[in-house]
Protein backbone atom coordinates (compact mmCIF):
# COMPACT_ATOMS: atom_id res chain seq x y z
CA UNK A 1 0.00 0.00 0.00
CA UNK A 2 1.19 3.39 -0.58
CA UNK A 3 0.80 6.12 1.87
CA UNK A 4 0.69 9.50 1.29
CA UNK A 5 0.41 12.48 3.81
CA UNK A 6 -0.15 16.32 3.46
CA UNK A 7 -0.08 19.13 5.51
CA UNK A 8 0.26 19.23 8.85
CA UNK A 9 -0.08 15.18 9.00
CA UNK A 10 2.91 15.27 6.12
CA UNK A 11 4.88 17.26 8.82
CA UNK A 12 4.16 15.45 12.12
CA UNK A 13 4.85 11.93 10.23
CA UNK A 14 7.95 13.03 8.68
CA UNK A 15 7.12 11.74 5.24
CA UNK A 16 5.37 12.81 2.07
CA UNK A 17 5.08 9.20 0.93
CA UNK A 18 5.97 5.67 1.67
CA UNK A 19 5.37 2.12 0.73
CA UNK A 20 4.05 -0.54 2.98
CA UNK A 21 3.46 -4.23 3.64
CA UNK A 22 0.14 -4.24 6.08
CA UNK A 23 -0.88 -6.97 8.12
CA UNK A 24 -3.45 -8.91 6.88
CA UNK A 25 -5.76 -7.70 9.99
CA UNK A 26 -5.81 -4.41 8.33
CA UNK A 27 -9.13 -4.14 6.92
CA UNK A 28 -10.17 -0.59 7.56
CA UNK A 29 -8.98 3.02 6.82
CA UNK A 30 -9.43 3.58 10.40
CA UNK A 31 -7.40 -0.10 10.98
CA UNK A 32 -4.42 1.11 8.98
CA UNK A 33 -4.39 4.56 10.63
CA UNK A 34 -4.24 2.23 14.39
CA UNK A 35 -1.59 0.14 13.09
CA UNK A 36 0.58 2.77 11.73
CA UNK A 37 0.17 4.76 14.86
CA UNK A 38 1.49 1.71 16.81
CA UNK A 39 4.87 1.58 15.08
CA UNK A 40 6.45 4.53 16.15
CA UNK A 41 5.86 8.02 18.21
CA UNK A 42 5.48 10.60 15.03
CA UNK A 43 2.79 8.44 13.74
CA UNK A 44 1.35 8.06 17.04
CA UNK A 45 1.45 11.95 17.66
CA UNK A 46 0.28 12.48 14.15
CA UNK A 47 -2.62 10.64 14.28
CA UNK A 48 -3.76 11.53 18.08
CA UNK A 49 -6.65 13.03 17.40
CA UNK A 50 -9.15 11.51 15.01
CA UNK A 51 -11.48 14.01 14.97
CA UNK A 52 -8.63 16.22 12.55
CA UNK A 53 -7.63 13.57 10.25
CA UNK A 54 -9.50 12.93 6.70
CA UNK A 55 -8.69 10.29 4.17
CA UNK A 56 -8.59 9.37 0.81
CA UNK A 57 -8.64 5.83 -0.77
CA UNK A 58 -7.20 6.18 -4.87
CA UNK A 59 -8.04 9.66 -4.29
CA UNK A 60 -11.82 9.38 -3.37
CA UNK A 61 -13.04 11.01 -0.07
CA UNK A 62 -13.60 8.22 2.49
CA UNK A 63 -13.78 7.63 6.10
CA UNK A 64 -12.30 5.56 8.63
CA UNK A 65 -15.33 2.48 8.21
CA UNK A 66 -13.99 2.07 4.47
CA UNK A 67 -12.66 -0.84 3.57
CA UNK A 68 -8.99 -1.01 1.92
CA UNK A 69 -9.75 -4.12 -0.67
CA UNK A 70 -6.83 -3.79 -2.14
CA UNK A 71 -7.09 -0.03 -3.10
CA UNK A 72 -3.48 1.11 -3.95
CA UNK A 73 -3.10 4.64 -2.44
CA UNK A 74 -3.67 5.76 1.12
CA UNK A 75 -3.83 9.76 1.87
CA UNK A 76 -3.98 11.04 4.99
CA UNK A 77 -4.53 14.77 5.58
CA UNK A 78 -6.37 17.08 8.18
CA UNK A 79 -9.60 18.53 7.01
CA UNK A 80 -8.83 20.46 3.99
CA UNK A 81 -8.76 24.30 4.00
CA UNK A 82 -8.82 25.40 0.16
CA UNK A 83 -10.85 28.22 -1.60
CA UNK B 1 -17.88 25.17 -21.40
CA UNK B 2 -16.27 23.72 -18.29
CA UNK B 3 -12.65 24.79 -17.29
CA UNK B 4 -11.14 23.37 -14.48
CA UNK B 5 -7.42 24.49 -13.62
CA UNK B 6 -4.54 24.22 -10.87
CA UNK B 7 -2.22 27.21 -11.43
CA UNK B 8 0.94 28.21 -10.27
CA UNK B 9 0.89 30.95 -11.74
CA UNK B 10 -1.40 34.52 -10.84
CA UNK B 11 -4.82 34.05 -11.75
CA UNK B 12 -6.41 36.62 -14.37
CA UNK B 13 -9.72 37.06 -13.48
CA UNK B 14 -10.75 39.37 -15.82
CA UNK B 15 -9.44 37.12 -18.79
CA UNK B 16 -10.75 33.79 -17.24
CA UNK B 17 -14.35 35.08 -16.70
CA UNK B 18 -14.86 36.57 -19.97
CA UNK B 19 -15.41 33.63 -21.99
CA UNK B 20 -18.41 33.20 -19.75
CA UNK B 21 -20.42 36.46 -20.91
CA UNK B 22 -19.46 35.08 -24.37
CA UNK B 23 -21.83 32.25 -24.41
CA UNK B 24 -25.20 33.89 -24.83
CA UNK B 25 -26.76 33.90 -21.68
CA UNK B 26 -27.86 36.90 -19.11
CA UNK B 27 -25.92 35.72 -16.14
CA UNK B 28 -22.40 35.71 -15.08
CA UNK B 29 -21.13 35.07 -11.05
CA UNK B 30 -18.03 35.07 -9.59
CA UNK B 31 -16.22 34.67 -6.91
CA UNK B 32 -12.58 35.33 -5.90
CA UNK B 33 -10.97 34.14 -3.04
CA UNK B 34 -8.59 36.13 -1.81
CA UNK B 35 -4.84 35.71 -0.21
CA UNK B 36 -6.29 38.19 2.91
CA UNK B 37 -4.47 40.77 4.43
CA UNK B 38 -4.66 39.71 8.58
CA UNK B 39 -2.35 40.30 10.97
CA UNK B 40 1.22 40.39 9.79
CA UNK B 41 0.52 37.34 7.03
CA UNK B 42 2.81 37.85 4.01
CA UNK B 43 1.63 35.12 1.89
CA UNK B 44 -0.26 32.12 1.74
CA UNK B 45 1.61 28.64 0.58
CA UNK B 46 -0.78 25.96 -1.11
CA UNK B 47 -0.30 22.52 -1.09
CA UNK B 48 -2.66 20.32 -2.48
CA UNK B 49 -2.50 16.59 -3.33
CA UNK B 50 -1.88 16.42 -7.01
CA UNK B 51 -3.06 13.24 -8.09
CA UNK B 52 -6.57 13.94 -6.79
CA UNK B 53 -6.37 17.46 -6.99
CA UNK B 54 -7.92 18.19 -10.42
CA UNK B 55 -10.44 15.07 -10.76
CA UNK B 56 -11.94 16.55 -7.42
CA UNK B 57 -12.19 20.19 -9.57
CA UNK B 58 -13.80 18.26 -12.09
CA UNK B 59 -16.57 16.32 -10.00
CA UNK B 60 -17.74 19.26 -8.46
CA UNK B 61 -18.02 21.30 -12.06
CA UNK B 62 -19.74 18.14 -13.11
CA UNK B 63 -22.05 18.02 -9.87
CA UNK B 64 -22.70 21.86 -11.03
CA UNK B 65 -23.60 21.18 -13.92
CA UNK B 66 -26.34 18.08 -13.12
CA UNK B 67 -27.96 20.49 -10.88
CA UNK B 68 -28.40 23.79 -12.88
CA UNK B 69 -28.93 24.57 -16.06
CA UNK B 70 -25.60 26.09 -16.73
CA UNK B 71 -23.57 27.25 -19.94
CA UNK B 72 -20.61 27.76 -18.31
CA UNK B 73 -18.38 27.27 -15.80
CA UNK B 74 -14.59 28.09 -14.68
CA UNK B 75 -12.61 26.33 -11.83
CA UNK B 76 -8.60 27.90 -10.70
CA UNK B 77 -7.33 27.06 -7.88
CA UNK B 78 -3.61 28.11 -6.96
CA UNK B 79 -0.96 26.01 -5.25
CA UNK B 80 2.65 27.42 -4.25
CA UNK B 81 3.44 30.95 -2.77
CA UNK B 82 0.50 33.60 -2.93
CA UNK B 83 1.36 37.08 -1.76
CA UNK B 84 -1.80 38.84 0.20
CA UNK B 85 -4.03 40.48 -1.60
CA UNK B 86 -3.28 38.21 -4.54
CA UNK B 87 -6.33 35.51 -5.91
CA UNK B 88 -6.07 32.10 -4.39
CA UNK B 89 -9.43 30.64 -6.50
CA UNK B 90 -11.59 31.94 -8.67
CA UNK B 91 -14.92 30.86 -9.50
CA UNK B 92 -17.30 32.01 -12.85
CA UNK B 93 -20.56 30.25 -13.77
CA UNK B 94 -22.82 31.44 -16.90
CA UNK B 95 -26.22 31.04 -17.16
CA UNK B 96 -29.60 31.93 -18.83
CA UNK B 97 -30.78 33.34 -15.66
CA UNK B 98 -29.37 35.22 -12.43
CA UNK B 99 -30.41 32.20 -10.08
CA UNK B 100 -28.64 29.37 -11.96
CA UNK B 101 -25.58 31.51 -12.12
CA UNK B 102 -25.65 32.70 -8.54
CA UNK B 103 -26.55 29.33 -6.72
CA UNK B 104 -24.44 27.52 -8.79
CA UNK B 105 -21.31 29.55 -8.02
CA UNK B 106 -22.10 29.74 -4.30
CA UNK B 107 -22.50 25.30 -4.48
CA UNK B 108 -18.73 25.66 -6.09
CA UNK B 109 -17.12 27.37 -3.84
CA UNK B 110 -18.96 25.99 -0.70
CA UNK B 111 -18.39 23.09 -1.76
CA UNK B 112 -14.84 23.26 -2.87
CA UNK B 113 -14.17 24.15 0.52
CA UNK B 114 -14.50 21.00 2.50
CA UNK B 115 -13.81 18.57 -0.30
CA UNK B 116 -11.13 20.04 -2.52
CA UNK B 117 -7.39 18.60 -1.12
CA UNK B 118 -5.45 21.88 -0.75
CA UNK B 119 -3.97 23.04 2.56
CA UNK B 120 -3.01 26.39 3.46
CA UNK B 121 -0.32 27.74 5.49
CA UNK B 122 0.17 30.70 6.53
CA UNK B 123 3.52 32.56 6.25
CA UNK B 124 4.36 35.62 8.99
CA UNK B 125 6.47 39.10 8.42
CA UNK B 126 8.59 37.57 11.55
CA UNK B 127 8.99 33.97 9.64
CA UNK B 128 6.87 31.95 11.00
CA UNK B 129 4.25 29.77 9.37
CA UNK B 130 1.39 28.30 10.44
CA UNK B 131 -1.15 25.90 9.18
CA UNK B 132 -4.72 26.95 8.64
CA UNK B 133 -7.38 24.95 10.87
CA UNK B 134 -10.61 24.24 9.25
CA UNK B 135 -13.57 25.97 10.00
CA UNK B 136 -17.14 24.25 11.12
CA UNK B 137 -19.19 27.08 9.30
CA UNK B 138 -17.24 25.43 6.05
CA UNK B 139 -18.98 22.02 7.05
CA UNK B 140 -22.00 23.60 7.65
CA UNK B 141 -22.18 25.86 4.24
CA UNK B 142 -21.57 22.53 2.28
CA UNK B 143 -23.64 20.50 3.96
CA UNK B 144 -26.30 23.22 3.12
CA UNK B 145 -26.02 21.53 -0.44
CA UNK B 146 -26.32 18.16 0.36
CA UNK C 1 -15.47 51.99 -0.69
CA UNK C 2 -19.08 52.04 -2.54
CA UNK C 3 -19.92 52.88 -6.17
CA UNK C 4 -23.17 53.64 -7.52
CA UNK C 5 -23.28 54.51 -11.25
CA UNK C 6 -25.55 54.93 -14.23
CA UNK C 7 -23.24 54.31 -17.34
CA UNK C 8 -24.45 55.30 -20.77
CA UNK C 9 -20.92 53.70 -21.64
CA UNK C 10 -20.29 50.15 -21.95
CA UNK C 11 -19.53 48.79 -18.50
CA UNK C 12 -16.24 47.36 -18.28
CA UNK C 13 -16.18 44.77 -15.39
CA UNK C 14 -12.58 43.75 -14.95
CA UNK C 15 -11.92 47.74 -14.71
CA UNK C 16 -14.68 48.23 -11.86
CA UNK C 17 -14.25 45.30 -10.17
CA UNK C 18 -10.39 45.54 -9.62
CA UNK C 19 -10.48 47.71 -6.57
CA UNK C 20 -12.65 45.36 -4.54
CA UNK C 21 -9.74 42.82 -4.98
CA UNK C 22 -7.39 45.53 -2.98
CA UNK C 23 -9.35 46.13 0.15
CA UNK C 24 -7.84 43.83 2.23
CA UNK C 25 -10.58 40.94 2.55
CA UNK C 26 -10.70 37.79 1.39
CA UNK C 27 -13.75 37.54 -1.00
CA UNK C 28 -15.28 39.16 -4.07
CA UNK C 29 -17.89 38.20 -5.55
CA UNK C 30 -19.98 39.48 -8.77
CA UNK C 31 -22.94 39.23 -10.64
CA UNK C 32 -23.02 40.56 -14.27
CA UNK C 33 -26.14 40.68 -16.41
CA UNK C 34 -25.75 39.90 -19.91
CA UNK C 35 -27.90 41.42 -22.88
CA UNK C 36 -29.24 37.85 -23.82
CA UNK C 37 -28.66 36.19 -27.07
CA UNK C 38 -32.77 35.36 -27.49
CA UNK C 39 -34.52 34.62 -30.74
CA UNK C 40 -33.75 37.86 -32.62
CA UNK C 41 -32.93 40.28 -30.43
CA UNK C 42 -30.56 42.57 -31.69
CA UNK C 43 -30.28 44.78 -28.95
CA UNK C 44 -31.68 45.96 -25.35
CA UNK C 45 -33.13 49.80 -24.30
CA UNK C 46 -32.80 50.84 -20.81
CA UNK C 47 -35.26 53.92 -19.97
CA UNK C 48 -34.70 54.88 -16.73
CA UNK C 49 -36.21 57.45 -14.23
CA UNK C 50 -32.98 60.14 -13.77
CA UNK C 51 -34.37 61.61 -10.80
CA UNK C 52 -35.01 58.32 -8.56
CA UNK C 53 -32.41 55.87 -10.10
CA UNK C 54 -29.44 56.78 -8.57
CA UNK C 55 -30.95 57.16 -5.26
CA UNK C 56 -32.97 53.70 -5.96
CA UNK C 57 -29.05 52.29 -5.98
CA UNK C 58 -27.41 53.90 -3.42
CA UNK C 59 -30.24 53.39 -0.80
CA UNK C 60 -30.20 49.25 -2.11
CA UNK C 61 -26.02 49.80 -1.34
CA UNK C 62 -26.72 51.44 2.09
CA UNK C 63 -28.97 48.78 3.09
CA UNK C 64 -26.69 45.84 1.90
CA UNK C 65 -23.80 47.68 3.91
CA UNK C 66 -26.42 47.63 6.76
CA UNK C 67 -27.02 43.74 6.53
CA UNK C 68 -23.15 42.29 5.66
CA UNK C 69 -20.17 43.42 7.18
CA UNK C 70 -18.70 44.58 3.61
CA UNK C 71 -15.96 46.27 2.53
CA UNK C 72 -16.59 47.55 -0.70
CA UNK C 73 -19.63 47.34 -2.88
CA UNK C 74 -20.22 47.99 -6.80
CA UNK C 75 -23.58 48.86 -8.83
CA UNK C 76 -23.65 50.18 -11.87
CA UNK C 77 -26.27 49.98 -14.28
CA UNK C 78 -26.36 50.60 -18.32
CA UNK C 79 -29.09 52.82 -20.02
CA UNK C 80 -29.60 53.58 -23.64
CA UNK C 81 -29.39 50.94 -26.36
CA UNK C 82 -27.08 47.80 -25.73
CA UNK C 83 -25.82 45.45 -27.96
CA UNK C 84 -26.42 41.76 -27.34
CA UNK C 85 -23.64 40.63 -25.31
CA UNK C 86 -23.09 43.04 -23.19
CA UNK C 87 -23.24 43.80 -19.80
CA UNK C 88 -26.75 45.67 -18.71
CA UNK C 89 -25.31 45.48 -14.85
CA UNK C 90 -22.70 44.88 -13.01
CA UNK C 91 -22.94 44.19 -9.05
CA UNK C 92 -19.80 43.56 -7.15
CA UNK C 93 -19.33 42.87 -3.48
CA UNK C 94 -15.98 42.62 -1.35
CA UNK C 95 -16.12 41.72 2.46
CA UNK C 96 -13.51 39.32 4.83
CA UNK C 97 -15.65 36.14 4.58
CA UNK C 98 -17.67 34.62 1.24
CA UNK C 99 -20.54 33.96 2.97
CA UNK C 100 -21.06 38.19 3.08
CA UNK C 101 -19.70 38.41 -0.44
CA UNK C 102 -21.95 35.93 -1.80
CA UNK C 103 -25.22 37.12 -0.01
CA UNK C 104 -24.83 40.65 -0.76
CA UNK C 105 -24.06 40.29 -4.33
CA UNK C 106 -27.47 38.15 -5.05
CA UNK C 107 -28.91 40.72 -2.37
CA UNK C 108 -28.14 43.50 -4.75
CA UNK C 109 -29.46 41.86 -7.71
CA UNK C 110 -32.41 40.36 -6.45
CA UNK C 111 -33.76 43.94 -4.98
CA UNK C 112 -32.51 46.02 -8.19
CA UNK C 113 -34.90 43.94 -10.01
CA UNK C 114 -37.61 45.23 -8.14
CA UNK C 115 -37.18 48.10 -6.98
CA UNK C 116 -34.80 50.16 -9.26
CA UNK C 117 -36.98 52.43 -11.93
CA UNK C 118 -35.65 50.45 -14.88
CA UNK C 119 -37.72 49.07 -18.01
CA UNK C 120 -36.29 47.27 -20.89
CA UNK C 121 -37.19 47.20 -24.50
CA UNK C 122 -36.16 44.26 -26.79
CA UNK C 123 -35.49 45.40 -30.27
CA UNK C 124 -35.61 42.54 -32.98
CA UNK C 125 -34.01 42.09 -36.19
CA UNK C 126 -37.64 42.94 -38.14
CA UNK C 127 -37.61 46.52 -36.73
CA UNK C 128 -40.15 45.57 -34.01
CA UNK C 129 -39.44 46.48 -30.21
CA UNK C 130 -41.69 45.19 -27.21
CA UNK C 131 -41.39 45.69 -23.76
CA UNK C 132 -40.37 43.22 -21.25
CA UNK C 133 -42.74 41.83 -19.08
CA UNK C 134 -41.57 42.00 -15.29
CA UNK C 135 -41.38 37.86 -13.74
CA UNK C 136 -43.28 37.30 -10.71
CA UNK C 137 -40.34 35.29 -9.80
CA UNK C 138 -38.49 38.18 -9.55
CA UNK C 139 -40.64 39.43 -6.79
CA UNK C 140 -40.46 35.96 -4.87
CA UNK C 141 -36.75 36.13 -5.30
CA UNK C 142 -36.37 40.27 -3.87
CA UNK C 143 -39.15 38.71 -1.03
CA UNK C 144 -36.68 36.39 0.29
CA UNK C 145 -34.52 39.03 1.50
CA UNK C 146 -37.38 41.05 3.37
CA UNK D 1 -48.78 68.19 -9.20
CA UNK D 2 -45.86 67.07 -11.72
CA UNK D 3 -46.76 63.92 -13.50
CA UNK D 4 -44.47 61.52 -15.01
CA UNK D 5 -44.76 58.14 -16.93
CA UNK D 6 -42.29 55.51 -18.23
CA UNK D 7 -41.81 52.79 -20.39
CA UNK D 8 -44.87 51.48 -21.69
CA UNK D 9 -47.39 53.65 -19.82
CA UNK D 10 -45.35 56.99 -21.24
CA UNK D 11 -46.08 55.37 -24.37
CA UNK D 12 -50.07 54.92 -24.15
CA UNK D 13 -50.40 58.23 -22.42
CA UNK D 14 -48.10 59.94 -25.15
CA UNK D 15 -46.38 61.98 -23.01
CA UNK D 16 -43.34 61.92 -20.85
CA UNK D 17 -44.73 64.18 -18.63
CA UNK D 18 -46.96 66.93 -17.93
CA UNK D 19 -48.27 69.56 -14.70
CA UNK D 20 -52.09 69.06 -13.55
CA UNK D 21 -54.33 70.93 -11.18
CA UNK D 22 -55.81 68.02 -9.18
CA UNK D 23 -59.37 68.56 -8.03
CA UNK D 24 -59.12 68.61 -3.85
CA UNK D 25 -60.87 65.17 -3.54
CA UNK D 26 -58.31 63.47 -5.18
CA UNK D 27 -55.98 62.30 -2.25
CA UNK D 28 -54.86 59.37 -3.01
CA UNK D 29 -52.73 57.78 -5.65
CA UNK D 30 -55.02 55.64 -6.48
CA UNK D 31 -57.85 58.75 -6.79
CA UNK D 32 -55.43 60.43 -9.21
CA UNK D 33 -54.89 57.66 -11.17
CA UNK D 34 -58.58 57.13 -11.61
CA UNK D 35 -59.24 60.74 -12.37
CA UNK D 36 -56.61 60.73 -14.89
CA UNK D 37 -58.27 57.87 -16.58
CA UNK D 38 -61.34 60.06 -16.81
CA UNK D 39 -60.09 62.75 -18.04
CA UNK D 40 -59.40 60.99 -21.63
CA UNK D 41 -59.29 57.55 -23.39
CA UNK D 42 -55.29 57.47 -23.52
CA UNK D 43 -55.17 57.94 -20.24
CA UNK D 44 -57.89 55.13 -19.37
CA UNK D 45 -56.72 52.51 -21.60
CA UNK D 46 -52.52 53.41 -20.17
CA UNK D 47 -54.10 52.73 -16.76
CA UNK D 48 -56.54 49.84 -17.78
CA UNK D 49 -54.94 47.59 -15.82
CA UNK D 50 -53.70 48.75 -12.38
CA UNK D 51 -52.05 45.39 -11.55
CA UNK D 52 -49.73 45.97 -13.75
CA UNK D 53 -48.77 50.01 -12.44
CA UNK D 54 -46.40 50.72 -9.86
CA UNK D 55 -45.75 54.63 -8.39
CA UNK D 56 -43.24 56.77 -7.06
CA UNK D 57 -44.41 59.96 -5.28
CA UNK D 58 -41.50 62.32 -4.75
CA UNK D 59 -39.17 59.52 -6.08
CA UNK D 60 -39.65 57.17 -3.49
CA UNK D 61 -41.94 53.47 -4.73
CA UNK D 62 -45.44 53.81 -2.96
CA UNK D 63 -49.20 52.22 -2.86
CA UNK D 64 -52.27 52.97 -4.07
CA UNK D 65 -53.43 53.95 -1.14
CA UNK D 66 -50.60 56.54 -0.53
CA UNK D 67 -51.62 60.19 0.08
CA UNK D 68 -50.38 62.67 -2.01
CA UNK D 69 -49.90 65.17 1.05
CA UNK D 70 -48.28 67.94 -1.33
CA UNK D 71 -45.85 66.04 -2.90
CA UNK D 72 -44.25 66.98 -5.73
CA UNK D 73 -44.40 64.71 -8.44
CA UNK D 74 -46.07 61.68 -9.03
CA UNK D 75 -44.76 58.97 -11.48
CA UNK D 76 -46.73 56.27 -13.09
CA UNK D 77 -44.94 53.73 -14.62
CA UNK D 78 -45.10 49.46 -15.20
CA UNK D 79 -43.51 47.13 -12.97
CA UNK D 80 -39.40 47.36 -13.31
CA UNK D 81 -37.61 45.32 -15.43
CA UNK D 82 -34.22 46.25 -15.02
CA UNK D 83 -31.02 44.37 -13.99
Amino acid sequence: MRLVYFARVREAVGLESEDRELPSDVQTVGDCVAWLAAQADNYASAFADPSRLRYALDQQLVWEETLLEGAGELAIFPPVTGG
Amino acid sequence: MKLVRISCEAIDGAAELAPLAALGGGAVASFTGIARNDDDVVAIELEHYPAMTEASLIALMDEAFARWSLLGGVLIHRVGYIAVSEPIVLVGTAASHRAEALEACAFLIDRLKTDAPFWKKEHRADGSAQWVDAKASDGDRANKWK
